[in-house]
C-alpha cells in the first residue's frame, strides 16, 4: 500500500478530483496548505509600508493506492494538475504499513 | 381639536425607522450568538417576522389592536386593510399613518424577538405559521389590552410606556412555551455551543441600542421633554445594566466578556422600557443596575430547570421586562407621570400601583405561554416544528436554507477554501 | 411666502443622513455577494462613487439639476459651487441647503448602484473616470428631468416620487451597459461564485431598508400625511416583496433562501420607490408581491442573454423600477395623489397615466444606456475598464489595492493563519 | 422667553440617537484594524466608555460642563444628579434633557477616541479607572471652557462648533500621552499587524459618517439653515478628505488602499468638526483636501517619534483637529458665522481669529496631554496599565475577557474548526 | 517508531482524544481536513442554480507511537471514530525514520 | 529521498524558513494544525461556564530532502524553533519512494 500526496495550485483540485475519479480513484483527503517555493508571493501595502507575503495557497491532497496503482496515479495527478507555470507543486510517494477503514475494521486494499 | 405638528411627526417617523432597524439589529445580536452553521437561519427567522408581521399589520393587526374595544379585549375589524384612513386623518398631532407605521414595528420585534429561545432546530415552516398564529392570537390582542383606547389593563390602571408587558414580559413566555415544547439541541449541556461571531452580537447590540431610543422615547409620541428625559433614562439604564451584568461577571468569573456586556445592553434596555417615561435619569440608573446583576444570574434558571432557551429570551426579557414592569411600583416619579396617582412606594406612593403592574404582568405573562405552549404543540404535532438530527448536526443552514454563511478566501493566506473550486454547478433551471 | 418649518427641516436632514446611510449599506449588500477576494474593491467601488459624486454636487451637479431649466432637458450653471445661497434660503418649508444634501445622497446611491454589474473586474482608474462622466453627462440632467423645475419628464406629466426613473432606472440601464462591455468574470457559467458573507448580504439589506424610509418618506419633502403614508408603504411593500421571492425560491427550489430574502427586500424597495406617496398600503402589498416574483424570474435573463451582471442589478433595479413605474399606472390613488387626473386604471383613472409613465421610463432606460454603453466602451479602450486576468483570478483586491479583507486567526482554534507571522516586513517609505 | 419647538427637539433627540451611534461604529472602524486575537477587547474598550461615562454624565458630569461657571474653569455642582431638572425646563427652544442627552453623547465618544492609540495591549481595569478619571479631570471642564456658560475658551473668542478642540485635539492629545505611558505593542515595526478585517473598519466609517450628521449638524441646536449646511460641509468635506488621502496613496504607493479610504472619511469628519457651522460648502471641500493630505503624511509620525500609537488617533484626531480648528481662521465666513468679528484671512478678517483658534487649541492640547500624561504614570506604576507579554502574545481577547472573538465553521468546506467539539466543557457554577 | 494518520469525522475528535490519552498517548497534532469518498456531500442552491459540494468536512490526527503500540493506538482510534455511517474515515500507518522534541532535542521514544 | 515534517510553534516559522533558506532548502509547504500534548491550553467563559480547550494552534511544515540533508535539516529546524518553553513541536523523518516536480515532470533530486 502506497500513500501518494500531492500540492498543487487550489484551482486546479476540481480537474484532479475528475481525473483521478475517471481513472477509478474512490477517495481522498484535503486540506488546505500554503507553500513556499519559486514562486514569487504577493504585496500588500499597510499604512504606506509594503509586506511581501512569500507565502502562496496550495492544496494538498493524500490518496492511499494499491502498490501496483501508483505510478498511474502519479502520472494522472501530474498531468492534471499541471499548467507549465512556476509553482505547479510537488507530488510524492511514502510507503504505508497498514490501512484501515473505521467503518468495518476492513483492512489492506479493502479498506479503501 | 389638535393639528399636524411637523415636528412631532418628524420624530414619530424617525422613531419608526429607528425601531424598524431593530430587527436586523437583534437579528445580528442573536446571529452571531449561534454556531456558524445556523447563522443564516437565525437571521431568517428574524426577517420572515419582519416580512409577515408587516403585510399582518395592514391587513387586520392595527385594527385588531387599535380599532374600538370589544369588551377590552381586542379590537374590531373596521380598520382592516386601512381603507378607511387616509393621509390627512390625525391621531393627535401627528397623521394615523405615522402611528401605523410606529405601532407596526412594535408588532414585527415582539414576534422576531422569540426566535432567539429555539434557535438552531426550528423548522422554517413551523416557524412561519407560528408568527402568523400568535402574532394574531396574543400579539394583537395585547397591545390592545395594554394600550388599545378601552383596553382593559390600561383601564385597570397599570402603566406602561414603550412596552414592558405587551413587548418584553409577552415575547419572553412565548420563548419560553417554545423552548419547552421544541426541546434542548442536540448535545445542550455537553458541547460548549459558543457564539460563532461576537462583534456580531455587538454589532447587533449597538443597533439595537440606537433603534431603542425611537421605541422608548418614540413612545412619548411627541418631540417634546418626556420624550427627552426617556432618551436619557434609554442611555442611563443600559449603561448601568452594562456595569451591572460586567459585575457578576467580574464577581463570578474574575473577567469582564463582550457576551456580558451586549446581553447587558439589552437587559437594560428591556428593564427600562416600561419605566422610560415615568423614572428620573437616577431611577433609570437603578432600573438598569438591578436589571443587570439580575438578568445575569437569571441566565443560570435555564440549566436548573432544564429549558434550552438559546439565547436567553427568558433571562433578558422574561425577567428584565418584570423587573422594569415591577420597578415602576417604586420609581414611578410624579414630576415624569405627572399625575399624583402615579407614585411609586420610594415617592410616598401606596402599594397598589405595584399590585396592578404585578397583576398586568402576571396576565400577559399567563396568556402569552399558555397560547404559544398549545400553538406549538399543535405545529410540533402537525407540520413539524424541529428539524431532524441530521438537519441539525450538519447544520440547519444548509438544511433549511441551503446556504453557507461565510466563504473566506483569503489569497493572502493559507486559509483559502478549495470549496469553491471543487463544487460540480449543475445548473438546473435558472432561466425565468 | 412659506416660512421656515423647523419639523420639515428635522425630517428632511434625517432624511438625507438615512439616504447617505444607503450607500455603505449598498456596500455591504454588495461586498458580502461578491468572493472574498474582491470584497473591498466593492466597497471601495461604492466609497469612492460616495466622494467624487459628492464633491461634483457642489461643484456643478446641485446647477445642473435644479438651476432654471434650459429647454427641459437640463439646469443653468449659475448655482455652480452653491456660493449665491445661503443659510437664511428656503426652498418651500425647508433650508436650500437642506434640499442640496437631500438630492446629494440621491445622486451618490445612484451612480454606486451601477458597480454591482460589474463586480470583482473593474479598473479602479476606469471606475473612477466613469464615475465623473456618467454622473454628469447621464444622472445631473436626467434629475433635471423629471424634478428640475421645467424638466420635460414632470411637465410631460409622467409622475416618479421618489426616483424610479430617476435612480433605479437609470442606474439599472447603464448596469447592463457596462456588463455588456467589460464582458462577463472569468469562469462564469462554470464556477459558482457564491456569495463569500451572506449576513454581510443582510446587514446591507437592513441598513438600505432603514435608509429608505428617508429616501421615499423624505420625498414628501415635509414630515406630513404622505411622508407617513409612504413610510407605511415602503414598510409594506418591501415586506411583501420578501415574501414573493421567497415563494419563487419555494416553488422552484423547495428552500428558501438568505440571499432570496436580501433581494426580495431590495426589489421591494425598488419597485415601491416611484410610487410610495401615491398608492395605499393595500396597493403597496400588490406592487411588492409582484416585484418579489418578478424580479426573481428576472435574474435568469443574464443566462439567457449572455451576460454578467454580477450582483443582478439589471434584475433588481431596472426590472423593479420598470414594474413600479408602470404599475403606477394602475394604482395611482386619488387620496394620495390629491389630483384626479393621477388616477391608476385600477380606480377608473384613463391609460394616459400609464402611457406617459411608459415613455417616461422607455426614455430614461435608452438614453442612460446610450451613453453609459459609449462612455464604457470608450474607457475600455483607452485607459482600460478591465483588470489582468492574473489580477481578476489571484483576486482584485491584492491587485488594485494591496490589501486582503480578512486576517481572521483564532487563539483558540486551528485555523490561526501564519500569513502574517511569515511576512517580510520591508518597510519602504512610512516617513511622511 | 423662548417656547419649545417640536421641530428643533426632534432634530436634537434624532442627532443625540445618531452620535450615540457613533460609539459602536468607532468600535468596529478601531476593531476592525487590530489584529484578530485583540478585537474583542478594543470593542470593550469603547462600550466601557460608553457605559461608564453616561452614568457619569448624569452624577456629575453634566453639572460640572454646563452650571455655572467657577472662573471659567468649570461648572458647579448643582446640577449633579440632575434632580434639580424637570421635563418642562428649556434651554433654549428644547427641553433641557434634550440638551443632557445630546451632550451625554460628545462626552462619551471623546473618550472612546483614546483608546485606539492604546489598543490590543492595555488592562481592562486600567482603561477603566482612566475612563473615569480622564472625563471627569479633563473632558467635563474642557467642554465647559469651550462651550459653558462664561467657559474660559468661549469668553476668549475662540470658536469650535461642534467639536474639533473639545473633542478631538483633546482626545487625539491624550491618546499621544498613552501610547508614550504604555509603550509599543511588541514586534512593533517588525510585524505587518495588519488590519484583521477591513470591511468593519469601513462598517465602522460608514457609521461614524452617519452619526456625526447629527454631532455637526446637530450642534445648530435647531433644525434650521446653519443645521442644513452644517449637514452640506459634513458631507463635502468628508468627501473631499476621502479623495485627498487616496491622492498620497496613488502617489506614494501606487495603489488606492481600502484602509486609506476609511481612514481618511474620518480625517475630513474631525477636520470639518470645528469648522462645519462657520464656513461655505466650496471651504469645508478645502478644508476636506487638505485634512485628508495632512493626515495621511502625518500617520508617518508615530514612526519619526517612536510611539505606538497603534490606529492613528493622533494622526487623525489631534492633527485632523488641528488643521480644521485653525483653518477657521482662514475660511470663516461671514454668511455662516453672522458676525463680522468672525471671518477669516481669506474673507478680508484679521489675523486675530486665527491667533484665538491657536491659543485655544494649544491650551486643550497642553493641558489634556499632561493630566493624561500624568493620570496613565500613575495607572500604569499602581494597578497596572499593560498587560503581561503572555497575554499580548497569546491574544489580550482570550486573557481579558476569556474570549474568541470568531468560531467560524462551515460545514462546506475545510475550514470547520473542530475546536468546539475537543473542549473539555467543565461547568463550574452557571446556576445563578 | 511509526506515524499513525486517521481521517475521521470532526466531531469525534474529542471521543478519539479521550480514548488515546487513557491508553497512555500523551500527544497528538491535529489539522481541518475534507474528504471525498463514497459519503455524500451536501447541495447549496444560488439563484436557482444547484451546486453539490462533495467535499465533507474531515479532522486529520497524527500520532507518533512506538513500534510495540502501533496495533493498540490503531485500534484505540478505530474503536473511538466509529460511528457505522458510511464516511467513518481511513487510519494509516507510516514508518518513521526518526523523531526529536524540538524543545530539548531529545530523539526517539524519549521525544514523545 | 527524505520527508521531514515538522509541528512548531506557528510564530517560529519565520525564523525557520530563514533558517532553511540560509541552509539551501528552497522549498516547503505549511499547513496550519493544532497540537495536543504537555502544553496546556487556555480556558474561556461563556455565560458563567469555564470551557478548556486543549488544542494550541501548530504550524506543521513539510520538507522534502535529498538522503544527504536529512540530518542538517532536522538539525537547522530544531535549532531555529526552539524556544525552550514546553511546546515547541517535533520533528520526524519518512522515506520517499518518489518525489515528481508537477510542472516538468522531473523526478527525484530534480524536483526539488
Ligand atoms: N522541498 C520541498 N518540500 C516540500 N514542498 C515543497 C518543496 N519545494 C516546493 N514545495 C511545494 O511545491 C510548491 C511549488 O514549488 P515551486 O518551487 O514554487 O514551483 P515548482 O515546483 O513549479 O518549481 C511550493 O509552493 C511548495 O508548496
Ligand atoms: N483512497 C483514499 N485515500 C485517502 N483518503 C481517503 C481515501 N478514501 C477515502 N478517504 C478518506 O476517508 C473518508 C471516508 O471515506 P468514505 O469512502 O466516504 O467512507 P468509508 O471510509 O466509511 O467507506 C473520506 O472522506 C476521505 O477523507
Ligand atoms: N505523539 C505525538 N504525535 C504527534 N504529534 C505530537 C505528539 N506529541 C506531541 N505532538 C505535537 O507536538 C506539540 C508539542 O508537544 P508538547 O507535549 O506540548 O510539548 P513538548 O514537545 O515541548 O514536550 C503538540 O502540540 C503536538 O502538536
Amino acid at each position: 500500500m502506497k500513500l501518494v500526496t500531492a500540492v498543487i495550485k487550489p484551482f486546479k483540485l476540481d480537474e484532479v478530483r475528475s481525473a483521478l475519479e475517471t481513472f477509478g480513484v474512490q477517495g481522498m483527503t484535503v486540506t488546505d496548505a500554503s507553500g513556499y517555493g519559486r514562486q514569487k508571493g504577493h504585496t500588500e501595502v499597510y499604512r504606506g509600508a509594503e509586506y511581501t507575503v512569500d507565502l502562496v495557497p496550495k492544496t494538498r491532497l493524500e490518496v492511499l493506492v494499491d502498490d501496483t496503482d501508483v505510478d498511474d496515479v502519479v502520472d494522472v495527478i501530474v498531468k492534471a494538475a499541471q499548467t507549465g507555470k512556476i509553482g505547479d507543486g510537488k507530488v510524492w510517494v511514502n510507503s504505508v504499513d497498514a490501512v484501515v477503514r473505521v467503518r468495518t475494521g476492513e483492512v489492506g486494499v479493502d479498506a479503501l | 381639536m389638535p393639528e399636524l405638528s411637523a415636528g412631532d411627526t418628524a420624530w414619530i417617523l424617525t422613531s419608526a425607522a429607528l425601531v424598524l432597524l431593530m430587527t436586523p439589529g437583534l437579528a445580528f445580536f442573536y446571529g452571531g450568538m449561534v454556531r456558524a452553521k445556523a447563522v443564516l437561519n437565525m437571521l431568517m427567522m428574524c426577517f420572515l417576522a419582519l416580512a409577515i408581521v408587516s403585510v399582518l399589520w395592514v391587513l387586520y393587526g392595527y385594527s385588531m389592536a387599535y380599532d374600538e374595544s370589544v369588551g377590552g379585549l381586542v379590537g374590531g375589524f373596521s380598520l382592516a386593510g386601512l381603507t378607511n384612513i387616509g393621509p390627512d386623518d390625525l391621531a393627535g398631532t401627528i397623521p394615523v399613518f405615522a402611528d401605523v407605521g410606529f405601532q407596526a414595528v412594535f408588532a414585527i420585534i415582539t414576534v422576531a424577538l422569540i426566535a432567539g429561545a429555539i434557535a438552531e432546530r426550528a423548522t422554517f415552516r413551523g416557524w412561519a405559521i407560528f408568527v402568523v398564529l400568535w402574532a394574531t392570537i396574543v400579539y394583537f390582542p395585547v397591545a390592545h389590552w395594554v394600550w388599545g383606547d378601552g383596553g382593559w389593563i390600561g383601564e385597570f390602571g397599570a402603566i406602561d410606556f414603550a412596552g414592558g408587558t405587551a413587548v418584553h414580559i409577552n415575547a419572553g413566555a412565548a420563548a419560553l412555551a417554545l423552548a419547552i415544547v421544541i426541546g434542548p439541541r442536540l448535545g445542550w449541556r455537553r458541547d460548549p455551543m459558543k457564539p460563532h461571531n461576537l462583534p456580531f452580537v455587538l454589532l447587533g447590540a449597538g443597533l439595537l441600542w440606537f433603534g431603542w431610543f425611537g421605541f422608548n422615547a418614540g413612545s412619548a409620541y411627541a418631540a417634546d421633554g418626556i420624550a427627552s428625559s426617556a432618551w436619557v433614562t434609554t442611555m442611563t439604564a443600559t449603561a448601568a445594566a452594562i456595569l451591572g451584568w460586567l459585575l457578576v461577571d467580574v464577581v463570578r468569573d474574575q473577567k469582564t466578556t463582550a457576551l456580558g456586556a451586549a446581553s447587558g445592553a439589552i437587559a437594560g434596555l428591556v428593564a427600562i422600557t416600561p419605566a422610560t417615561g415615568f423614572v428620573s435619569p437616577v431611577g433609570s440608573i437603578v432600573i438598569g443596575l438591578l436589571a443587570g446583576v439580575v438578568c445575569a444570574l437569571a441566565v443560570g434558571l435555564k440549566y436548573r430547570f432544564g429549558y434550552d432557551d438559546s439565547l436567553d429570551v427568558v433571562a433578558v426579557h422574561l425577567v428584565g421586562g418584570l423587573v422594569g414592569t415591577l420597578l415602576i411600583g417604586f420609581l414611578a416619579n410624579e414630576t415624569y407621570t405627572g399625575d399624583a396617582a402615579l407614585r411609586g412606594l420610594f415617592y410616598g406612593g401606596g402599594i397598589e400601583l405595584l399590585g396592578r403592574q404585578a397583576v398586568a404582568a402576571g396576565a400577559v405573562m399567563l396568556y402569552s405561554f399558555a397560547v404559544a405552549f398549545i400553538l406549538g404543540l399543535i405545529i410540533h404535532r402537525t407540520v413539524g416544528f424541529r428539524v431532524s438530527e441530521d438537519a441539525e448536526v450538519g447544520g440547519i443552514d444548509l438544511a433549511s436554507h441551503a446556504e453557507a454563511a461565510y466563504e473566506i478566501t483569503t489569497a493572502a493566506g493559507p486559509s483559502s477554501s478549495h470549496a469553491a473550486v471543487s463544487q460540480a454547478a449543475k445548473e438546473r433551471s435558472v432561466q425565468a
